[in-house]
């Protein structure tokens, strides 16, 4: 088992015959991703890597009962292409695309859920359900098959954290990068509730960052609801205030959304916070160690 | 992107928000020419990309010509938060009744525009978040519907509690909620909105951040930009698609990803290190970013070793090592670079910087520990 | 039994204080309509005919538990009324107000639609469940308590009606005026859908007029689904083609909307179609006498 | 509310629509100066209110200036359906490979506007309706979220197949959705747009009607009106609150509601009668109104009987009792008039009426009835 993506899942591509969407198409199709579309106005006919290119996500999904998207169409075309999946039938859309006005995404969110389409991203690197499904620019080689789940709002943080559960042979169930933009579609609190019903995944790790108060939410839901262990790490714990780092995630301002609430918010809530990446394994066996005594 | 007050003022009276008359000086003359105009009690103030400037005396009232020189004289100038005062704005003074605020703001958590209202107006929102969170109004707009009529009065009417004052109030929320929308505002103050004795609502104050992702679509507003030295570098290295930061350590970093750029500047701090900057080369194989890069880095006298942290996904390592071999023979140098490269064609990355003959590390706390350690040698030299 | 509404119905007047609003506060009142509030910006705390007056229908809900409204505000301002009540909680919303611009009305429907309010009208004269309670304008002194449903699209062409019915002591379950407006709220369909459901309901008048084809789906829908015999009229059989007369709904153009297009898709569903409104007794006896044969 | 194609050309080129240079022209020696500026082929178009004006010989296409003044001599002047040509556009005539159309309505079953398009343009659209339904792609616009990229692109690719040509029509989808919601439109078609061999992308002929209900806030649309004879006392009449439509019969009517008002006439003319005008006085309670009625209907000279048939609800019957008895005292005259009052205060309306000595009615049928009877009398005194 796994959340959200498995080997059954049916990726459409949308914005495949950019440089970055044909890139990343080869590869997760390498990697045993099921691609069976990609779209691109005007294209259609054509074929990338032998996968079918269509004009419309709607003439993609009637021929191919494509079922999920990635984006990586420029950052102000995203909006209209996620709702075009959405419009199209697609259930799981992965918002690859970096960049995309938050305005463009406050619009969206209400047609999404309206039309029932779960929403990864924007700005996020995507997901993976291991030696299954690989769906955005993750580095497929780094993740192994297993039982922990890990939801992160950075992306090659994400892969330094996976690399050392990889090499300390903690597989995992599904990764999932949910991007680090202020407004963004699934979120903590919607993917911990999938890990805690799905059966495979023993424990969680969750990667914060500073800014916002989803990670004090997040450790609010992890009191009441959940019954697997989390670890987590918070990615910017020496950042000056007031300065915007990267993302849009990235920023501090006027005493909330620091790396001390946050700490401070998971401590309540049992959850050990990692000093520095390479000590994930290690308080992820404790805690599984003390779950199954 | 944040602008001026003059510049909110500005925008508040194209959208038909009632701002009392303003005039924006460099120079006393100025400040004597506008006072003179202007003929009535003003109000000076500085125009600085700073908060708590009344606190500092950056706004001083003056009820003649001679004390809005003086004013003028004492601000214009001045330092505040480091910020040198070069422009003040001398406004018609208004006499006021009562002060509210009004804002809108981005909200993570509805994940749509949150209107905030407060009779608690001339204050830091901040602050009265926290001593009296009971006198925040908010609302959550449905961004498919925007801000409706009924909702602006009842808003309104929690704070007016008088129609005349309230049908004042109404398109004032809704012209801010428009203005807001259509220039891909992240922020949009009105602090203090206020109510005169003879019953008129005016905005006094204002204060807008924009949305970088969107000055794409939004010229009038990017024509707005005034940066300082530091934002300018930082706008610099944005237009080379890098994230540059200045810190005040002497390890540069060069790393791809917010996230991990974060944390390769707190795993520095943890290991005793004291990072020169935040550097984000972002998501793209693009070699001629990490020449960018390094140029930017090496700019900086205070580097004494650079740690360069990649883990490839949507980047490839091989494009960073060819960036990098680039970049270094371009700009000659001796400060000591650690390089880790993981991820998509890291064996390749790798590769061609060991026949570069460029030293390579296997993770990132080994990178830190070693970039600390050259750091200090390179101090001792 | 009846439909909508009924003695235990809880109406609030939007724009009490205004010269009909007041005038038909009073009138339902007295009428026996249970009226426990009205809205009026800036009046809060008066009192019209012993009817508390809110500053607006958030207050008025929570202050007296109103569920109904019926809006007498200009038609510059009836959209944004129509939602206030429905943001406010109100279930079913009766908007008076006529000359609503149409794309105020096309963007209010959606809205509706989410919050899960119904709506009558706008531009129409309400409705009544007979001895109970009066919602609107009509004038409740032709109405008589019985077991025939009435919808229409008219407003004085339904009194005409309902005077006939009454005079040949055929009393009513529940009139509704939909109105002329070319978007408006609940139509014949919905409303046929809840005769059909009510047991009360022995047969229903369907009064209609030149324009459109809501008639015609009418009468597919009573062709498909209805066990209770229905009998209709057509208003403006003799109308000119291309002129609008009055209504927005009363424009025949280019062959579609025509009353005999109307008139045939009735006899095709077996519905008989009356040549004046004093005909109209005598039809629905005779499918009455037809059914409980 | 209508407007002639020119204005349409004008508003779609206010809304960045391509459309080919035209001149409006009232006389001869306008059509060849706009012949001359032009210098080139032209289509010299009658605008008038009507359909079919090409049928009529309304539009015509000119090479040479010559042809354009004897084009323009033929059309200014001439009668097309009952309308005078008072003014004919040219228009530079572009080149044409292929006519599509594109159209936005109010619909009532989605409750929300669809758009229309189809490879079939130049064409009545309701031709196409009727003979090749399928060659009309519909689409129901949700009106929170606008007419998106994708679903206009979809659209366009449908008509042109050619991204090129795409790329032009999307935009002007777009700009014509915007145009449409904006002005309180009721229809808006672009009926040919046209693809030149060239591969441009032009509006070459529009229709526009408007929501007479938002005319309030619709300045500039209200500006464009050109009412005829007809229609300007039907607008006197709107203006009074009333809905006046004159028919060809002798039978005067004066009702409330216009379900009634229409019952009304159909009743007359199931019994033999016929219908002077359709006259709906509304739904309010205002004595003035029932003056300005009755000063209409006996201001056409083709009146021999008066059937007033009023059902009260919020029209008050003792108000229009009044109403009446003030108009005759105002306006005198011999034409029979039978009075039924039904509904809110009929008891006070039938006693003032009586008083005044004016003949009442029990039920619509049996006025209906009498005023066909007193009509004949009338005619045979």
């Amino acid at each position: 088992m796994s959340i959200l993506i498995n080997k059954n899942t049916k990726l459409l591509v949308q914005g495949i015959t950019g440089r970055d969407g044909q890139f990343h198409a080869k590869r997760m199709k390498a990697y045993g991703t099921n691609v069976v579309a990609g779209v691109s106005p005007g294209k259609g006919g054509e074929q990338i890597d032998g996968i079918p290119v269509f004009n419309s996500v709607a003439e993609a999904v009637k021929a191919t009962g494509a079922d999920t998207s990635v984006i990586f169409v420029p950052a102000n075309f995203a909006a209209d292409a996620i709702l075009e999946a959405s419009y199209g039938g697609i259930k799981l859309v992965i918002a690859i695309s970096e960049g995309v006005p938050v305005q463009d995404m406050i619009k969206v969110t209400p047609i999404l859920k309206k039309n029932g389409t779960k929403l990864i991203g924007p700005n996020c690197p995507g997901l993976i359900t291991p030696e299954e499904s690989l769906i955005g620019i993750l580095p497929g080689m780094i993740f192994k098959k297993g039982n922990i789940g890990l939801i992160s709002r950075s992306g090659t943080l994400t892969y330094e954290v996976v690399n050392q559960l990889t090499l300390s042979d903690m597989g995992q169930t599904t990764c999932v990068g949910i991007g680090g933009d202020p407004i963004a579609g699934l979120y903590y609190i919607d993917l911990l509730e999938m890990y805690e019903n799905d059966p495979e995944t023993k424990a969680i790790v969750l990667i914060g960052e500073i800014g916002g108060d989803a990670e004090e939410q997040a450790a609010q839901y992890i009191a009441e609801k959940m019954t697997k262990p989390v670890v987590a790490f918070i990615a910017g714990q020496t950042a000056p205030p007031g300065k915007r780092m990267g993302h849009a995630g990235a920023i501090i301002s006027s005493g909330s959304g620091t790396a001390e609430e946050k700490i401070a918010a998971f401590a309540k809530a049992g959850v050990p916070v990692a000093k520095e990446p390479a000590e994930i394994p290690r308080l992820l066996q404790e805690k599984l160690a003390f779950a199954t005594r | 992107m944040k602008i001026h007050e003059y510049q909110a003022r500005e925008l508040f009276r194209q959208y038909g928000i009632p701002v009392p008359e303003d005039v924006l000086c460099h120079t006393i003359e100025e400040v004597e020419q506008a006072a003179r105009k202007l003929n009535r009690m003003v109000v000076v103030k500085a125009q600085v990309h700073a908060g708590g400037r009344g606190k500092a005396g950056g706004v001083k009232l003056a009820r003649t010509i001679d004390d809005a020189i003086a004013a003028g004289k004492k601000i214009l100038g001045m330092d505040i938060k480091g910020y040198t005062v070069e422009k003040v704005l001398v406004a018609d003074a208004v006499e006021i009744d009562k002060e509210f605020y009004v804002g809108l703001i981005n909200d993570r958590n509805t994940k749509s525009v949150t209107l905030m209202a407060s009779s608690e107006g001339g204050v830091e929102i901040e602050e009265v978040a926290k001593n009296s969170p009971e006198k925040i109004i908010k609302l959550s707009i449905d961004p498919l519907v925007g801000l409706l009529d009924f909702q602006a009065r009842d808003i309104a009417m929690q704070l007016f509690g008088n129609m005349q004052h309230v049908r004042q109030a109404v398109p004032i929320l809704k012209k801010l909620y428009k203005l807001y929308v259509e220039t891909d505002s992240s922020l949009a103050e009105i602090n203090p909105l206020v109510l005169t004795p003879d019953g008129q609502v005016y905005a006094i104050d204002g204060k807008m951040n924009f949305d970088d992702n969107a000055l794409f679509r939004q010229p009038q507003i990017l024509a707005l930009r005034e940066p300082d030295e530091d934002e300018k570098k930082e706008i610099a290295a944005n237009e080379k698609g890098l994230s540059y930061i200045k810190l005040d350590g002497d390890i540069g970093c060069m790393v791809n990803g917010a996230g991990l750029a974060m944390a390769t500047i707190d795993m520095i701090k943890l290991y005793g290190g004291s990072p020169a900057n935040f550097l984000d080369i972002g998501g793209s194989s693009n070699p001629q970013k990490v020449i960018d890069a390094m140029t930017i880095l090496l700019g900086d006298s205070n580097v004494k070793a650079v740690m360069i942290n990649i883990f490839g996904g949507i980047t490839r390592c091989d494009d960073v090592a060819r960036g990098l071999i680039s970049a270094l023979n371009v700009i000659k140098t001796d400060i000591p670079i650690v390089v880790r490269l993981s991820g998509t064609n890291a064996e390749e990355g790798l590769t061609l910087l060991k026949q570069a003959g460029l030293p390579t590390v296997g993770s990132m706390s080994e990178a830190a520990r070693q970039a600390i350690e050259l750091s200090k040698a390179y101090v001792q030299k």
